[in-house]
């Protein structure tokens, strides 16, 4: 059964998706299992895949029974390995931690929620194992679309921003089809694979260059870099905290991911990175996102539209790292989509379980909230350390990487703008513990003579998922090490020196 | 904004046409795209499907896996309309209208009062403006089975001629549509309630799914349909092409049902009682 | 017939795509309206499908269906009077998934409309300041 | 292909296009998207995509006009630009 496994990580969930739908509808307890059992099931065969890619190296799985160029192919890699695991893991963590937030805000929507849930799992799961261009697109769609609706269910003006969302987000998937259409007309194949054979043949073409430019494009939209990031802030700031806390994490960096796939193992490194103008052009683009991203993000008055600001900086991270070019910068980046991922994670579930009991994130209702929610609290300032990037965490040794990475290839601009980037989080996060910490309770002017608060934390499922992450951001800083000399170095193509 | 949103497309525009200095000539048979990969697909399609419509051989066979996600996109659509519109709290009976039909009088009554429902010259409507429409309910009446039959055979006929799941699901699905249009939401809703269309729609990508995971389970690769051969007692081609044709009514009845639940939840915005 | 003539006429179909992409373009960036911004949104991924339908396309090929009766021997099929049905697949899934996307705008644009009592982007953009 | 046919469904597609943009009364908008639809898929079924039009036919010029229609009914048909 084993040589089954990538197929059986996406049809999983996509049955279970269609028999919660239909539990919905008939009984609505069995909704919240089901949905569990079919992410834990993704999540092992991961795993799985994981440790066979890491002893025998990459395998492919013909759907259909068709060989490449004609069926559609999954091709198993280092790279997509790793992140499969990443996707899974904060898919059914988020699942189980935020059961009760679900249950307060849709009583009576939970079978839709479910099924939209894992079918946006799916998709993204889908997204990193496929290895056909156009497969990717529908895949894209199903994650896009599950993403709309999840969005757009949240209070204030969630409509308006999830209807902006679509805009954008459909803007930058037909742009992505429309430079696999410019692929697929230069060389008549539309699997990756095969297209990295017969695109080094043309790469003189203007056909080639235009369908990597529009690519580009398209992904960058998808992605919310800088110029094009106008959509994510209201889109993930009034999404309901349960949604918000698989589609915060995982859309921007499985983009990324996208993005280093289609440069690098579609269009060789030989054709990305001839372009000298073009790479620079991209360096001072990322260090415009990560400088604007920390900029705007002192502004904010909420938790969540600064954590939302944050993300747009991270992206910048990710697309500098790998626009600088060589090994520790490729992999910086790879280890960042892996750190930025359980880092935006902890901090969403711990912004989600301070909005679930004091009813509100604003500056003025997480005063006192040290003393009322000691765990989430706890977890919100290791998910905050990270973000900065303070050495047991795993931020630091992804900004290690960039850094190092930067300073080689002699992009000082990129330096500076992660430097400014981390002063900037400190700033910001210790703002809110000051405000969680020092502030006074609201009803208690003064510090003396203070009765012992009731401890109103969150519920059981969700501190001890949040306590979970961040002993894992812990983990993954230690293990960093290894896990770039073992999974991310042998992932790198041999085309980057 | 305006001048500035006109500059940026033309731009992207000029440079697009640009990109197009490169292209091999319009329609000719030695393009790249039209000699590499479709050849085989233009030459082996009988050999290995019996199908002669080689686009359908090539949806649901060769590239299945690709219009089991587009089955999916459609299901999460109506899904994800039913789960943003749907409002679930009965609000206060509200007065409702009736028309004597001989003398054309509408009788308005308050409070839920409500009239036997069997008496054949009162009509109930949803708001004042709506016509007395005979001619439209009885033309409808005489159209709307045709119309299915047609639909039937788009499903039943896409091997062979331009058809398939898709047009054929949403052939079917305008005929409900049709019905409730000359009728009014809630006699369409009692043929086909919203609760069965979502469950019929759940059914039909599960036939789709089930079918390929029904080859997993028999050995082969997923969605590999000629290891159903054993299954339904054929030889490999003609079980794949059995197998076109299971996962195109999972496909048009996964359509239908969405397209009806969509026209229901949109046309109601989400109250399911007026619709158009 | 001098050069560039010749280009125009071998090259004019791919410009139709461009074109309608520009309207689409267009409307969503310039009209004020949601449903006019939905509309041009929909041109716009129809677009892209007459661009891949203009890759498929052969000069004097017959349509992709093997006019065959049944259970006669395979005739020799060749590939070149043939047009290329892989496009086509491809966008059945692009049409539907333009209908998809639609459904959804046009539920979140009642859902607008339903808080904001209007469909004007500014009008909203001025309720939400307040 | 008879470029001349091809040339007037061209034309006749640009003008319904910017026509369902253009005009102000949103029903108009709808059923000129409807014609921009039922254009597009005469188009495709000249250039021999047979499949591809009937699924425009049916999808685009039937459903979506159906959807459009109710969702203009239950928003306002009035628009400012």
């Amino acid at each position: 059964m084993n040589s089954h496994f990538p197929a059986l990580i996406i049809v999983v969930p996509l049955l279970s998706a269609f028999v919660i739908v239909m539990a919905g509808w008939l009984n609505k307890k069995y909704c919240f299992p089901l949905a569990a059992a079919a992410l834990g099931s993704s999540l092992v065969s991961a795993v799985a895949m994981l440790s066979r890619v890491m002893d025998s190296g990459p395998f492919t799985y013909h759907l259909g029974g068709w060989a490449p160029p004609w069926g559609i192919e999954y091709r198993v890699d280092h790279l997509n390995a790793l992140v499969l695991v990443v996707v899974a893991a904060v898919a059914f963590i988020n699942l189980i931690a935020t059961r009760a937030i679900v249950r307060a805000d849709f009583p009576e929507k939970t079978g839709s929620f479910y099924g939209l849930y894992s079918l946006f799992a799916t998709g993204l799961l889908g997204v990193v194992v496929t290895g056909d261009a156009f497969n990717l697109f529908v895949l894209l769609e199903i994650t896009a679309l599950t993403g709309y609706a999840l969005i757009g269910i949240g209070k204030q003006h969630a409509p308006l921003a999830s209807l902006n969302y679509i805009f954008m987000g459909t803007i930058g998937a037909s742009f992505y089809l429309l430079g696999v259409g410019y692929l697929y007309l230069a060389t008549g194949t539309l699997n990756m694979a095969d297209l990295a054979l017969h695109l080094s043949k043309i790469s003189g073409s203007t056909v080639v260059l235009a369908a990597f430019l529009i690519c580009l494009t398209g992904l960058y939209m998808k992605m919310a870099l800088f110029p094009l990031h106008a959509w994510l802030p209201n889109a993930y700031a009034c999404a309901p905290s349960a949604a918000a806390g698989i589609i915060a994490p995982l859309t921007t960096k499985v983009m990324v991911y996208v993005l280093i796939r289609i440069t690098l193992f579609v269009f060789t490194p030989a054709f990305t990175y001839a372009h000298l103008p073009l790479n620079q052009a991209m360096i001072w683009l990322a260090s415009l996102a990560i400088v604007m991203g920390s900029i705007l993000a002192l502004s904010q008055k909420s938790l969540k539209k600064i954590l939302v600001y944050i993300i747009v900086a991270e992206v910048g991270y990710m697309v500098g790292g790998l626009w600088i070019g060589n090994r520790i910068s490729i992999s910086g980046s790879i280890l960042h989509i892996v750190n930025d991922a359980a880092m935006t994670l902890c901090v969403f579930l711990a912004a989600a379980g301070l909005q679930f009991k004091l009813k509100g994130d604003s500056f003025i209702a997480l005063r006192g909230s040290f003393r009322k929610m000691p765990y989430t609290m706890a977890a919100l300032v290791v998910g905050g350390l990270s973000i900065i990037g303070v050495p047991p965490t795993c931020g630091f040794f992804s900004k290690w990487y960039l850094i190092s990475g930067a300073l080689t290839a002699g992009t000082y601009q990129f330096v500076v703008a992660l430097l400014l980037n981390s002063l900037v989080n400190v700033v910001l996060f210790f703002r809110i513990f000051e405000i969680g910490y020092f502030e006074p309770f609201p009803g208690q002017d003064s510090h003396r003579g203070q009765k012992a608060q009731a401890i109103n934390e969150a519920p059981l499922s969700m501190v001890a998922m949040l306590l979970l992450v961040s002993a894992g951001l812990i983990a993954l800083g230690l293990f960093s090490s290894d896990m770039v000399t073992r999974i991310i170095l042998p992932s790198i193509p041999a085309g980057i020196l | 904004m305006k001048t500035f949103g006109i500059i940026a497309v033309v731009l992207c525009g000029a440079l697009l046409i640009y990109g197009t200095v490169d292209f091999p000539e319009w329609g000719d048979p030695a393009s790249p795209a039209s000699t590499y990969v479709s050849p085989y697909y233009i030459e082996h399609s009988i050999p290995d499907t019996s199908v002669p419509n080689i686009v359908t051989a090539i949806l649901a066979d060769y590239r299945g896996y690709d219009t089991m996600f587009e089955t999916a996109v459609v299901f999460a659509a109506g899904i994800a309309c039913i789960f943003l519109l749907r409002i679930e709290k009965r609000d206060s009976p509200r007065s409702r209208l009736y028309r004597h039909i001989p003398t054309g009088v509408t009788i308005r009554i308050e409070q839920g009062g409500r009239l036997p429902e069997g008496s054949r010259d009162l009509e109930r409507i949803d708001s004042v403006w709506v016509p007395y429409d005979l001619i439209i309910k009885t033309g409808c009446r005489l159209v709307i089975p045709f119309i299915q039959l047609f639909a039937l055979y788009v499903i039943a006929h896409g091997h062979h001629s331009p058809g398939g799941g898709f047009q054929g699901g949403v052939i079917f699905g305008a005929a409900i549509i049709l019905y409730a249009l000359a009728y009014d939401l809630r006699t369409a809703q009692t043929h086909l309630p919203i609760r069965t269309s979502v469950l019929l729609s759940s059914t039909g990508v599960l036939i789709y799914a089930g079918t390929g995971a029904l080859c997993l389970l028999l050995g082969a690769n997923f969605l590999n349909y000629s290891a159903l051969a054993g299954l339904l007692g054929v030889d490999p081609v003609t079980a794949r092409s059995h197998g076109i044709l299971i996962v195109e009514i999972g496909v048009a009845l996964a359509v239908m049902a969405v397209m009806v639940g969509l026209y229901y939840i949109i046309s109601s915005a989400g109250r399911l009682d007026e619709g158009l | 017939m001098d050069p560039v003539i010749a280009f125009i006429i071998a090259k004019y179909n791919y410009w139709m795509y461009i074109i309608l992409m520009m309207i689409g373009l267009c409307g969503m960036i310039i009209k004020k309206n949601l449903i006019k911004k939905i509309i041009g949104m929909n041109i716009f991924q129809t677009a892209i499908i007459l661009f891949y339908i203009s890759i498929a396309a052969k000069k004097n090929a017959t349509i992709p269906i093997i006019a065959h009766a049944h259970g006669d021997g395979h005739a020799a099929v060749n590939a070149a009077g043939i047009i290329n049905p892989l496009p086509h697949v491809l966008m059945l899934t692009a049409i539907v998934v333009a209908v998809a996307t639609l459904g959804v705008a046009l539920a979140l644009a009642i859902k607008i409309y339903r808080q904001y009592h209007t469909l004007e982007e500014d009008e909203i953009i001025s309720q939400i300041r307040e | 292909m008879i470029w001349q046919l091809e040339f007037i469904i061209l034309i006749l597609i640009i003008f319904s296009g910017i026509g369902a943009l253009m005009v102000k009364d949103l029903l108009g908008a709808g059923i000129l998207f409807s014609a921009y639809s039922f254009m597009m898929c005469l188009l495709w079924a000249i250039m021999g995509a047979v499949d591809v039009a009937f699924t425009e036919a049916s999808v685009g010029a039937g459903v979506s006009t159906v959807l459009f229609v109710a969702a203009i009914f239950r928003t306002t048909r009035r628009s400012k630009d």
